[in-house]
């Protein structure tokens, strides 16, 4: 029998992968890599499309619309990125953003500064996220079930508190927020980009982010070598929270005032945009740039189909098929 | 059966667990001494690799009481019993399907770089002291960073047993380790096992190899439909004798 | 004598406009010493919630029924019992379908609502006159399908036909940020755009941001009439709202059901005001808010006097 | 060593669960039965609450007008639950009944029969699952990315046929389906009865039942053994597709016309009631009695709050912690 | 190596399957002869259990042709291959988690009693049948109502092997079919192996343990590194010869 330690990992002739990086070529004949890459190709297929038929499209003014109108989609994709990621899924996520508009609105209304409100906006959605993951881990309930529960109970949060009207937030702050730029972006468009950064590093260059993967891959064996898993998903649903509250404000900049109705399309294309970037709705994979892109890509459509001049009538037909067929160019995803 | 020694590194005493109706086992007394090689054997069932996960925290027994290198209710959680130097290869081997070789390898025990007060992965350490790992055991993957879902049932086998000694525990823990090995691969394993004993960490080894059994360990534990049914020095048995004591007909 | 009761039931709640219509409801309920209860649906789209609800209060007894239905049938079975126990009906805002009210036996009352046509027309025939002939003007709809919306877009274009070019129309839910995001990508694609109409305030002040925005001068026209949308008019912002009083709407239907559970003959058709606010008039609107600016014709109020 | 014919299996003395049916107190004494049954201890709980504080709810008229309610949501969320055995999501349901329905109303409209226009929509609405589950298996994409996709489309084609107006549908037939009723039960409320039983047959009786619920815990393990687990998913969809036919008929019976609106609230019911009924979301666990008995909770929720004239405000809170409530029963469900 | 001779229950030849970039094995020729039992042996990730798959239809091979019982590419899916009188055991086992033992062993071989054009489970049958089936080969499982999810690691083993041999197939295909199993166990089975070759079933069987392999094959074939490297008679070789075959130092 062989020596256990002079039998180096010669990877065996068949059956061998390089370990090094595959080359280019190699790549780019990978159907994985293809599917990996879904919504980039994509995004890359509409701008094309769109930019021939109306070339409007591709106007640097029309660009950075498109790029503002995306910015709250992608933060809610990231947050949805995050208990995906964990096997879950958070249906309360616009509902949070509702509440988090209203707090904002009436603690603003209320005469405390508008710094104040958009702090306890977020610390409200962010304890929502929060209370989400508690009752999903510590009362062992599928995670459809609760955040559906949540999402009816905020729902009657916000018509309470708000009576059912919209306030009005008339500061300029937030008008500075949502109008201003710096360099090429809006603001909010800047506040997208740090967001997915921050999130890309938490989780490919942080032991949560391998934790949270693990945890959304297998449980059970997660938990058997030490990884508090009831810990991580309340982590990955109060961050789901947090980026509702940084929603909230965006939100509430863009548009000047706090409603109480829940954009129920937000929720949709939240888990559509985190889908067709290449997370698995079964947890244990996940990327934040495949999100964004997905966010992106949902909107650019709404944004090329308004220029054409397609019809209300046919628009939502053309969006069906479009996220379709972008879906399918991740068939061969393993 | 015996009581607490002070030599023991693990010991429990009256433990039970049951799931529902399914009693697992019932009463068991067991205890690993330090710097040996201890087997548990067992027919299919008996109950075996369910004591082990109450050993190492997975499971909270229903009844009974665990010291671990002399403390009492050492751990109430797999983190705990990892952190006090527990390592365990699971039966099911405990992998993440969708992570890779190095991430497996690393789970829980993530190499960082501290920067201020953030820390982040050194992916570039893991990955080499990855390799090194896997070179030790003469593992063959295919790649470094390749998902273990598509693994062999050996590969993934052997990721987990590299993981479990590949940070310096007390005690390993190996749940039928070598079954789904090759003779290469099993050798290997077993030379571990044995420099393992030399660098005197403690082993809990549980296998249906009952030549296995008496070539690597010192005192063999019996389980039989739920109970601990006996135990003997390795060197004053025979692999009769454990047929015997396994199937009852002793 | 015991106080009539009054069994309510209004579309979504979460739409100002519901909320002022229950307010009225709710507030000509005291004063006309009637006992109300407040129902409504889910939201715009739950034409069957709103049918259970409906059917449970149909269990209790009240005197008499005010029902704003989501559609022009998905109440008729639900106000089958209540025309077995011979309950007047009370018809708001939108219309049961006379027809298969007939077929299921009952006739309502009454209908009290404003006519979307004639509304969206108003807006129409004012859009006219702030912007040149030949313009090119732009629709914001509700949630595509919506009956409400669909008759105010089609007064507002049958009112503008052959006089305004309308080059697009969108649907953007009700909802304020997506009716931004279309205005934001009208006014890319037609840049020389003169005018928006909206379907309802709440667009036309998402669409009023993406005017702001762009910097351009181009005319927004809304319809409902809510504060927020008195307010921007006040404040220069938005051009015009067409005035609806869910309010008066509200009040008035309370007032019929009390006359009805005494079992008074009622008007079969009466229309509730409508009002085209500008600049000119939105101080005063703002402050009689819910309430019109001035008086309005209440056949009910005489009948009850 | 033992000879392996002499050796019956004795289960041993430890370890060892009684083969037969364990007896009626340790049934409920387990944990587990209850989490089974959350849904019936939900809507007995419901029910008792209801009953004492407004008696009127237990009045036989209440009672019939509450089964009569909820027939449509437990016809789909039959539908739902074969396609989340299959660890799959039809988000397409509640279009696919708002095209059911406007296909049922411009047949009717255009001359043909009303049992010709029942049948179209009904063959319209399974034709429609059909083709969700062969793009899901032949594309290899994402359950909920199709269904979403096919969510929009249908949306789209609805709004296109109907021209986005309402058809009225002034038909006998449906008109006496809707109100008429032979014993206790009106006939939605029959029609619901059947659904369950065939469904409950279909699951717990047949071949096809048992390879769905293969299908759904393990599809490579199920493939391994020769269920061809494509034409499973396939299945599940068109059985969906057909409920969604079913509830359309019953809905235009009941609101007498044909909206082009869809009901959100229908679908995310629809969902709520399966997994209320103890059907897991990852697949392979399902009942039919679970679901019908959530979905009839689910509507029971809302009569009971509007008979306690709850106000519009407060109901959606209520309808959320009560949700969250009776999934705490299924906690120890494993 | 051989032509496909006449006598063979299954061969194949130029049989290749590669995924993405691993390719699992290349150009491997084989053949188990009719009544024999024929053992495939060979390192871990060698290639043994794709080979196993591509001849059962789970896998389509990349290249190469299949012959069963004479008729060539005899079927595309698992489905035929059953049909065809092909049972397999796995080494993941293949079971569904959620079913119950009894669901588990007729999986896809439902009984079921006609009632006019439909067909209803007879599960009375499948039970009793189920309970036949385990002690015959002396299972011990808690209840055959049991979801298998939580059965010990060999109570997993024991189904899926009752599975495969349960049901007259013409040949039966084990994939490790041990590893997991207990002495006594691991006894009936190997007995039960020799039954089955004396009802003149084929048997294929991959296994680690070349005692095992040598007491009961007749021919044994050696993969090594993705090919097939060398096939012996069973009764002309020795362990040691075996181990040399299988690490490549022959
Ligand atoms: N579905 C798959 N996708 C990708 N790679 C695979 C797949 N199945 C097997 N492989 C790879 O093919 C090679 C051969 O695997 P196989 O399972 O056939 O080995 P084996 O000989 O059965 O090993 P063991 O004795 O450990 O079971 C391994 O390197 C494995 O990683
Ligand atoms: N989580 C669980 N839930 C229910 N029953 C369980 C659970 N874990 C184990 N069991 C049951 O407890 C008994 C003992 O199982 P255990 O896995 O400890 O056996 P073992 O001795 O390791 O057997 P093997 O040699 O086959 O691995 C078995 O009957 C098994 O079905
Ligand atoms: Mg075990
Ligand atoms: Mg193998």
């Amino acid at each position: 029998m062989s020596n256990p330690t002079d039998n180096a990992p010669v990877a065996h002739s068949a059956g061998a992968a390089e370990e090094s990086r595959p080359s280019l070529s190699a790549l780019l004949l990978d159907p994985a890599f293809w599917a990996d890459w879904a919504s980039v190709v994509g995004l890359v297929g509409l701008v094309i499309v769109f930019g021939i038929a109306q070339p409007v499209f591709l106007s640097i003014a029309n660009l950075q619309a498109l790029l503002l109108a995306a910015a709250i989609l992608v933060v809610l994709s990231i947050g949805q990125t995050f208990v995906v990621a964990t096997s879950g899924i958070d249906l309360s996520l616009a509902a949070a953003v509702m509440l988090g508009a209203i707090i904002l609105g009436l603690v603003n209304a209320a005469g405390y500064g508008i710094f104040i409100a958009c702090l306890l906006a977020v610390l409200a959605t962010s304890a929502i996220g929060f209370l989400n993951g508690l009752i999903i881990t510590a009362g062992k309930i599928p995670d459809f079930v609760v955040t559906l529960g949540t999402l009816s109970g905020i729902t009657g949060l916000g018509l309470i508190l708000s009576g059912g009207e919209p306030t009005m937030v008339g500061s300029t702050f937030l008008l500075k927020l949502a109008s201003g730029s710096f360099g090429p972006f809006g603001y909010p468009v800047w506040v997208a980009i740090a967001a997915v950064i921050v999130a890309h590093i938490a989780l490919y260059h942080t032991r949560f982010g391998v934790h949270l993967l693990a945890t959304g891959g297998q449980v059970e064996s997660a938990g058997a070598l030490g990884i508090r898993t009831n810990r991580v998903k309340i982590a990955a649903y109060t961050i789901s929270g947090f980026c509702a509250g940084i929603a909230a404000i965006l939100l509430v900049a863009r548009i000047g005032s706090a409603e109480p109705q829940i954009n129920t399309s937000l929720l949709l294309n939240s888990v559509a945009a985190v889908v067709l970037g290449g997370v698995s709705l079964f947890g244990g994979r996940a990327s934040i740039l495949g999100p964004a892109i997905g966010a992106l890509m949902l909107t650019a459509l709404v944004n090329g189909l308004t220029l054409l001049n397609v019809s209300a009538f046919y628009q939502p037909l053309a969006v069906g098929a479009i996220v379709v067929l972008a879906a399918l160019i991740m068939r061969y995803q393993k | 059966m015996s009581a607490l020694s002070s030599d023991a590194i693990i010991a429990c005493d009256g433990l039970s667990k049951h799931f529902g109706g399914v009693r697992a086992f019932t009463d068991v007394a067991f205890q690993a001494r330090r710097g040996e090689v201890t087997a548990v054997i067992g027919d299919n069932g008996a109950g075996k690799s369910t004591l082990i996960r109450c050993l190492v925290g997975v499971h909270v027994p229903d009844a009974g009481s665990i010291v671990f290198d002399g403390r009492e209710h050492p751990f109430s959680n797999p983190d705990g019993a990892r952190k006090a130097g527990i390592e365990t290869v699971h039966q099911n081997l405990a992998l993440i399907d969708e992570l890779t070789v190095a991430q497996n390898l690393f789970l829980n025990r993530e190499l960082v770089r501290r920067i201020g007060p953030f820390a982040f992965l050194d992916r570039k350490a893991m990955k080499r002291e990855a390799r090194s790992m896997l070179s030790r055991l003469s593992i063959n993957v295919p790649s470094i960073n390749q998902r273990v879902r598509r693994l062999s049932g050996g590969q993934r086998q052997a990721i987990s047993i590299c993981r479990a000694v590949g940070s310096g525990a007390k005690l390993v823990v190996m749940d039928e380790p070598t079954a789904a090995l090759g003779v290469q691969e099993t050798a290997n394993v077993e030379a571990l096992i044995r420099r393992l004993r030399e660098q005197s960490v403690s082993v809990i080894l549980v296998s249906h190899n009952f030549d296995q059994v008496r070539r690597l360990s010192d005192q063999i534990w019996v389980m039989r439909a739920g109970k601990m049914a006996a135990t003997v020095r390795a060197s004053e048995t025979t692999g009769n004798e454990l047929v015997a004591l396994v199937t009852g007909a002793a | 004598e015991d106080a009539a009761k009054v069994a309510a039931i209004v579309k979504g709640l979460d739409n100002p406009f519901f909320q002022t219509m229950q307010k009225g409801i709710e507030e000509q309920g005291k004063a006309s010493g009637v006992n109300v209860s407040v129902q409504a649906a889910a939201n715009m789209g739950d034409a069957t919630g709103q049918a259970d609800r409906l059917t449970a209060m149909a269990m209790q007894e009240f005197d008499c029924y005010l029902v704003n239905p989501i559609s022009v049938s998905n109440l008729v079975q639900a106000l089958v019992p209540v025309a077995q126990k011979k309950k007047p009906i009370v018809n708001i805002d939108s219309t049961i379908d006379a027809e298969q009210a007939k077929a299921a036996g009952f006739a309502v009352s009454t209908y009290i609502g404003t006519d979307n046509v004639a509304a969206g027309a108003l807006a129409g025939e004012e859009m006219l006159k702030l912007v040149p002939k030949g313009s090119k003007v732009a629709l914001v709809a509700g949630i595509v399908g919506d009956v409400g919306s669909n008759a105010r877009i089609k007064g507002f274009k049958q009112a503008v036909e052959g006089k305004l070019e309308v080059v697009v129309m969108v649907s953007a839910d009700w909802d304020r940020e997506k009716a931004l995001t279309a205005a934001t990508d009208i006014l890319a694609a037609h840049p020389d755009l003169a005018g928006f109409f909206a379907a309802n305030d709440i667009m036309a002040l998402g669409v009023e941001r993406a005017v702001q925005t762009s910097g351009k001068d181009v005319k927004v026209i809304g319809l409902d009439g809510i504060v927020d949308a008195l307010k921007s008019i006040a404040a220069g912002e938005l051009t015009a709202t067409v005035a609806q009083y869910p309010y008066v709407v509200g009040a008035m239907g309370v007032e019929a059901c009390a006359l009805a559970a005494k079992g008074k003959e009622l008007p079969a058709n009466v229309p509730a005001p409508v009002l085209l606010i500008n600049k000119a008039n939105a101080d005063a609107s703002l402050k009689n808010f819910p309430r019109p600016g001035g008086d309005y014709p209440d056949p009910f109020r005489e009948m009850l006097k």
